[in-house]
């Protein structure tokens, strides 16, 4: 490859992109969609559902306070704490259920992972920032609500690149 | 000598049940390679029956007998592959008992040596054998037996067949003043890793430029970090 | 939910507001006017129609437009409106202002992303501006063990050698600060100050990186010193003139000089890179290997001064590079004779102040001047920076012998009488 | 070629004992540290002749985090989060070895379509790695459009692991026993489409970056590492293949399903920075080439994970394998003693064994060529670090 070539090529393959389109996707205006509503686990196949791991979502009626999920989540992060739970549940006795400390939480999703009672799953939802260390610990009633996530855009690929359209 | 032609070495898929696992594809088709030993559809070796305690490796010069929790014992399965066997022999042949063998697994040798013939050990592998570099030396402390073992993981990669073999070259020192000679002249790569050796176990290896710190911070005041005798605070 | 502070009170904040206004009362009355009234004694006041410019009479021509017209003319003929606005400093900060938003944009869009988008609601105009009040809020952080002196000094001296290169360069016929007969020669004269002002800075700021960047700045801004005044030579060949207005008055009588020096044209462009340290010459501020070079120790204002200087000195030599082998201001009559039909007995006699020529001038220069900045921003975009000693190679043996080979070119012209004075060419 | 002895030798004259008075004042010793842009992390000393560099001593351990003592402290499955982060960007490799030591310890068999998502997982971890380091590479040589690119289109990468494993970059994906969840519907197409564009790219990579008569005056002929010297230093991956050893663990070793899989192993025979940065190029065409045949030959249908008990324990024994990732082989020991926890893990990372030729190389070369020597080493402070 000459020089005077190489030279010839790099401003062409440039000037080429001049008339590409951006990639750029503009966060705060459009939001990426996702595959599903989020990653859940059956427990009887032993095997996940692909969705994306963001905020998790407690379902009261099947939780059983079995802390199975503080303890698989014990070797990781430390994240999840059993607190008392004022509602009255005939499967849940000892009324406590998972808060979760999204300050130390991976999302590895090792939790969902460990429930046995379809209770603990994970949504779409990943806008968790707070301007106190306390307000990131999300209590049983704030993670039994349904994420109001919704995203419309994703990557378009077509003859002028691609682009988030 | 593009790799393709190389023989195709079909291996079980990494599980080695004693279950013969369906997917097995030994059935491709498999040039014969140019060296002597064939490479027969291969029973995929147990690593090591239940009973752990049967101490095969007799002829141990220390006579405690080796105890459960240490490296598992040589194998007692059927019949270890062929070519392994090979390369054994070859090994027992030229140092006869300096040499003990403690497993012999598809693509996974163990031998044991005596810290004083270490060298000479490793350079017969080097020269005539064609292990010509060491992937990592890995240090494991046992308390029970106040013994660190520190693991010479050998590869190659001139000679082809040898490619997906990996030599475990051990040697085992006692805990208080664990004093190992070095490799560096014969494997240049583990200048590094005998140096971190040193700082996570403590093992002084004899003839090493630079036995010093390494990755720690440089007032790190405690005892080496992987015995097993360091806690993690709060654990 | 803007915090407020505990014991906020909207009385106390209307007294403040008083008080604020009382003092600047008292300042401007008793320093202000007195100090206005001692200039007026020794500013030489430019007569308007035979009368004195009196503070006066400046005053009460605002109020009629008639008579407001004579006095803006006036004053747009003293050099101080030369210096200060059309071809001098704030024209060129107004460009080097727009070439760093272009370039910022033209990049980003090479690169397949956005650029400054959040400052000012369409598409970052007023990221400039951002930039600015940044630097200028910021600590200036001297580091301990410099030479204090010299590390103040030299920003401001790299700005004001900028400036004095921009000085030089004729805009439009008979809009150029300093009409000076050798002027090719006094550009290359302050050119010259440059590697001075970079090793200087970069020693007084006392530390290792800034010490190598500031030897790499002198190396290459010495090695690049020939090829640039050899290039230039061959137009001084072809034009006979080292003064810039008749280099271009030459150009507009044959044809522009780029079609016989394209060779010196490429060195020059090469030589202006190389000058202003963009990227494949960008080696005193080579990030990855010391850190930012001679720049390292720089922070605040004193940061925001040499990039404002070497964003003017890259509107300068473009512009020179726009004189020398584009023609500087020639090009086709595209403005009206007037701007408004039949103004000349309206009641604002705005046509006075309105002269065609001038205006398409300063129009194709300024269309030309962007260009070659374009073409100067385009290698940022598509190559790599390159070593040291390659850099001196080319420097020394490439472009030298470039220059040369075009050199010989130009004195074939002038001996064989193509162009020069009576030449085949010349109109 | 001076063999390596004597190179070393002259570099202890030099610069390890003390050298005679009036060299060592014509000597400056610079420390290209952590903070530096050009390092990341990782700090080393180094003492220069003029823009002569005569002395060069790697400093790691500022990120160093203790991973291996961590592992005898957690279980096999809650090693997996904290073992990905020495190089979350190529987490999928990192974990895979892990898994298939485990599995060899405690005795697992992954189904065979658990093996083929593992293998798309890694080979797509390897590209989003690869495009990351060519990005570094770019912006390390001043080039930006070069650093802008390449990330950008390793965007379209992370967008297909985020829809196949849930996270944009630490997966948590590949568990002993094989994969925590199945394709999304309409995955392999979408995948198929990304990958082509990804293909496209490449040449425009070459355009502007690899045929750039300045880059390869840069890379071209700098710091050559021989054949012997390559093997002698037990240097791996990109590096070792870029001078003249055709090592690949894919093809050496094929663990899981890769030894159903045809594809070449790309090397290069002259050994200089140009060959190690063009290597990884050739590789990430081939990694296109081979999830291309991962979607084609995997079974429709089928368990994607073996059924595990809450704690899976085996035998004591110990285990090595190895697996192939961004930085060549990257190998677990383990040694389990009968317990969920294991009894010593030790990582052997491609980073820290290509870290070696780092002094090597860099010895009589030219200030400016260090980063381009040292980011072709194809060298990842975190992971060195582990």
């Amino acid at each position: 490859m000459t020089s005077a070539g190489g030279f010839i090529k790099s401003i062409e393959s440039g000037s080429k992109h001049l008339v590409i389109k951006r990639f750029t996707l503009r966060y705060p205006e459009k939001k990426l969609k996702f595959v599903g509503d989020g990653y859940q686990f059956d427990p009887k196949r032993g095997v996940g559902i692909a969705g994306y791991r963001g905020r998790h979502i407690l379902m009261h009626d099947k939780c059983t306070g079995c802390q199975l999920c503080a303890i698989a989540c014990e070797g990781i992060a430390e994240a999840i704490g059993m607190v008392k739970v004022d509602e009255q549940w005939k499967h849940n006795k000892k009324g406590i259920m998972p808060q979760i400390d999204y300050g130390k939480c991976v999302f590895c999703g090792l939790c969902v992972d460990a429930c046995p009672f379809y209770a603990l799953f994970m949504t779409n939802d990943y806008e968790l920032s707070a301007f106190t260390k306390e307000h990131l610990i999300y209590t049983p009633a704030q993670l039994a609500i349904k994420p109001k996530y919704q995203g419309d855009v994703e990557i378009v690929i077509d003859d002028r690149g691609a682009t988030h359209g | 000598m593009s790799a393709n032609n190389k023989k195709e070495l079909n291996k079980v898929a990494a599980g080695s049940q004693t279950k013969h696992s369906s997917s097995t594809s030994d059935d491709t088709a498999q040039e014969q390679p140019p060296s002597p030993s064939t490479q027969p559809k291969q029973i995929p070796a147990k690593p090591s029956p239940p009973s752990a305690t049967a101490a095969a490796s007799a002829a141990t010069t220390t006579t405690t007998p080796k105890p459960s929790l240490a490296s598992s014992p040589a194998k007692t399965q059927p019949e270890p592959p062929p070519f392994e066997k090979g390369l054994v022999e070859q090994l027992k042949n030229k140092f006869g008992d300096i040499v003990k063998v403690v497993f012999i697994k598809p693509l996974r040798i163990k031998i044991q040596v005596e810290p004083q013939d270490i060298v000479g050990v490793a350079s017969f592998l080097r020269d005539s054998m064609g292990f010509d570099h060491a992937e990592s030396v890995a240090g494991t402390d046992y308390p029970k037996d106040n013994q660190i073992e520190v693991v010479y993981h050998l590869g190659s990669y001139s000679r082809e067949e040898l490619a997906a073999h990996i030599l475990w070259l051990t040697a085992r020192t006692n805990k208080d003043d664990a004093r190992l000679p070095t490799l560096i002249n014969i494997y240049k790569s583990v200048e590094y890793h005998e140096r971190e050796c040193y700082e996570m176990l403590g093992v002084y290896f004899e003839g090493h430029p630079r036995n010093e710190r390494f990755l720690l911070p440089e007032d790190w005041a405690d005892i080496p970090p992987l015995r097993k005798d360091f806690r993690i605070k709060g654990r | 939910m803007a915090s407020y502070p505990r014991d906020f009170r909207f009385g106390g904040f209307v007294v403040s507001l008083i008080w604020l206004i009382f003092w600047i009362l008292i300042i401007v009355a008793l320093v202000g006017l007195p100090l206005i009234f001692i200039i007026l004694f020794y500013v030489p006041l430019p007569e308007v129609d035979g009368e004195v410019l009196t503070p006066y009479l400046f005053l009460t021509s605002i109020l009629y437009p008639q008579s407001a017209i004579p006095v803006i003319e006036t004053l747009l003929d003293t050099t101080f409106f030369k210096v200060a606005v059309f071809p001098g400093f704030t024209y060129a900060a107004l460009i080097a202002a727009a070439t760093i938003f272009i370039e910022r944009k033209f990049l980003a869009k090479m690169q397949l992303r956005v650029g400054p988008l959040y400052a000012g609601k369409i598409e970052g105009i007023l990221q400039l501006l951002a930039d600015g009040l940044k630097l200028i809020s910021k600590e200036i952080i001297i580091p301990s063990g410099s030479d204090k002196l010299i590390f103040w000094s030299a920003p401001i001296a790299f700005v004001a050698t900028a400036a004095a290169v921009v000085a030089l360069i004729p805009a439009a016929p008979g809009w150029v600060v300093a009409d000076i007969d050798v002027g090719l020669l006094a550009v290359f004269a302050i050119l010259g100050f440059f590697p001075l002002i970079a090793l200087l800075f970069s020693w007084a700021s006392n530390s290792k990186y800034p010490f190598i960047g500031g030897l790499r700045a002198l190396h290459q801004l010495i090695a690049f010193e020939i090829p640039f005044i050899l290039s230039a030579l061959s137009v001084v060949i072809l034009s006979g003139t080292l003064n810039l207005t008749e280099v271009v008055e030459s150009q507009i009588q044959s044809y522009w000089f780029i079609f016989f020096l394209p060779i010196s044209a490429f060195v020059f462009y090469i030589s202006s890179l190389a000058e202003l340290e963009r990227i494949p010459f960008d080696l005193p501020e080579a990030e990855a290997e010391i850190v930012a070079g001679w720049l390292t120790e720089t922070s605040g204002m004193i940061y925001g001064l040499l990039q404002l200087g070497s964003y003017i000195k890259t509107y300068a030599l473009a512009a020179l590079f726009v004189i020398l082998f584009l023609g500087g201001w020639a090009g086709p009559q595209i403005f009206p004779a007037e701007i408004i039909p039949e103004s000349a007995e309206a009641i604002i006699p705005v046509s006075e102040l309105y002269e065609q020529t001038d205006a398409n001038a300063a129009f194709w220069f300024t269309l030309k001047t962007f260009g070659v900045i374009m073409l100067m921003l385009l290698p940022r975009g598509i190559s790599p920076r390159i070593r040291i000693d390659i850099l001196l190679h080319t420097g020394w043996y490439k472009l030298i012998v470039l220059a040369f080979i075009n050199m010989f070119v130009a004195l074939a012209l002038i001996y064989g009488g193509v162009l020069g004075p009576g030449g085949l060419l010349v109109r | 070629m001076t063999s390596i002895e004597e190179k070393f030798e002259e570099s202890k004259r030099l610069g390890l004992q003390i050298v005679k008075e009036s060299e060592e004042d014509r000597l400056m010793t610079l420390s290209v540290g952590p903070q530096h842009p050009g390092s990341g992390h990782f700090r080393f000393v180094i003492k220069v002749d003029g823009d002569y560099i005569v002395y060069c001593d790697p400093d790691p351990g500022y990120v160093h985090r203790g991973e291996e003592k961590m592992c005898e402290y957690r279980n096999v499955i809650q090693n997996i989060p904290h073992l990905e982060r020495p190089v979350i960007h190529d987490s999928a490799n990192i974990t895979y070895s892990y898994s298939l030591a485990v599995e060899e310890l405690v005795g697992i068999e992954v189904p065979r379509r658990g093996q083929f998502i593992r293998a798309i997982a890694s080979e797509l971890n390897r590209q989003v790695y690869t495009l990351y380091w060519l990005a570094i590479y770019g912006i390390f040589l001043g080039h930006s459009t070069m650093f802008m690119w390449p990330t950008g289109d390793r965007e379209v990468i992370i967008d297909l692991l985020e829809a196949l494993t849930g996270a944009r970059v630490t997966h948590a994906f590949n568990i002993p026993g094989g994969v925590r969840n199945d394709m999304p519907e309409g995955f392999r197409d979408r995948c198929l489409s990304q990958i082509r564009y990804l293909q496209k790219r490449f040449k425009e990579y070459e355009d502007i970056f690899y045929n750039n008569p300045l880059f390869r005056q840069r890379t071209e002929g700098v710091a050559v590492l021989s054949k012997e010297d390559a093997i002698k230093l037990g240097v791996t991956g990109s590096v070792v293949r870029a001078s003249s050893v055709p090592f690949d663990v894919r093809k050496a070793e094929p663990y899981d399903i890769y030894n159903e899989i045809d594809f070449k192993v790309q090397y290069m025979k002259t050994g200089d920075c140009f060959a190690r940065s063009y290597v990884p190029l050739l590789d990430m065409q081939e990694s296109c080439y081979i999830i291309e045949q991962l979607l084609d030959k995997m079974p429709a249908s089928g368990e994607v994970r073996a059924k595990l008990q809450p704690n899976p324990k085996g035998p004591p024994g110990e285990s090595y394998r190895r697996v192939e990732s961004g930085r060549g082989a990257l190998g677990y020991y383990i040694v389990s003693d009968g317990t969920p926890k294991p009894y010593r893990v030790k990582i052997s990372v491609g980073s820290f064994r290509n870290m070696l030729a780092l002094p090597y190389l860099l010895f009589g070369k030219r200030l400016a060529d260090m980063p381009a020597v040292y980011w072709s080493l194809n060298y990842w402070p975190v992971e060195a670090d582990r």
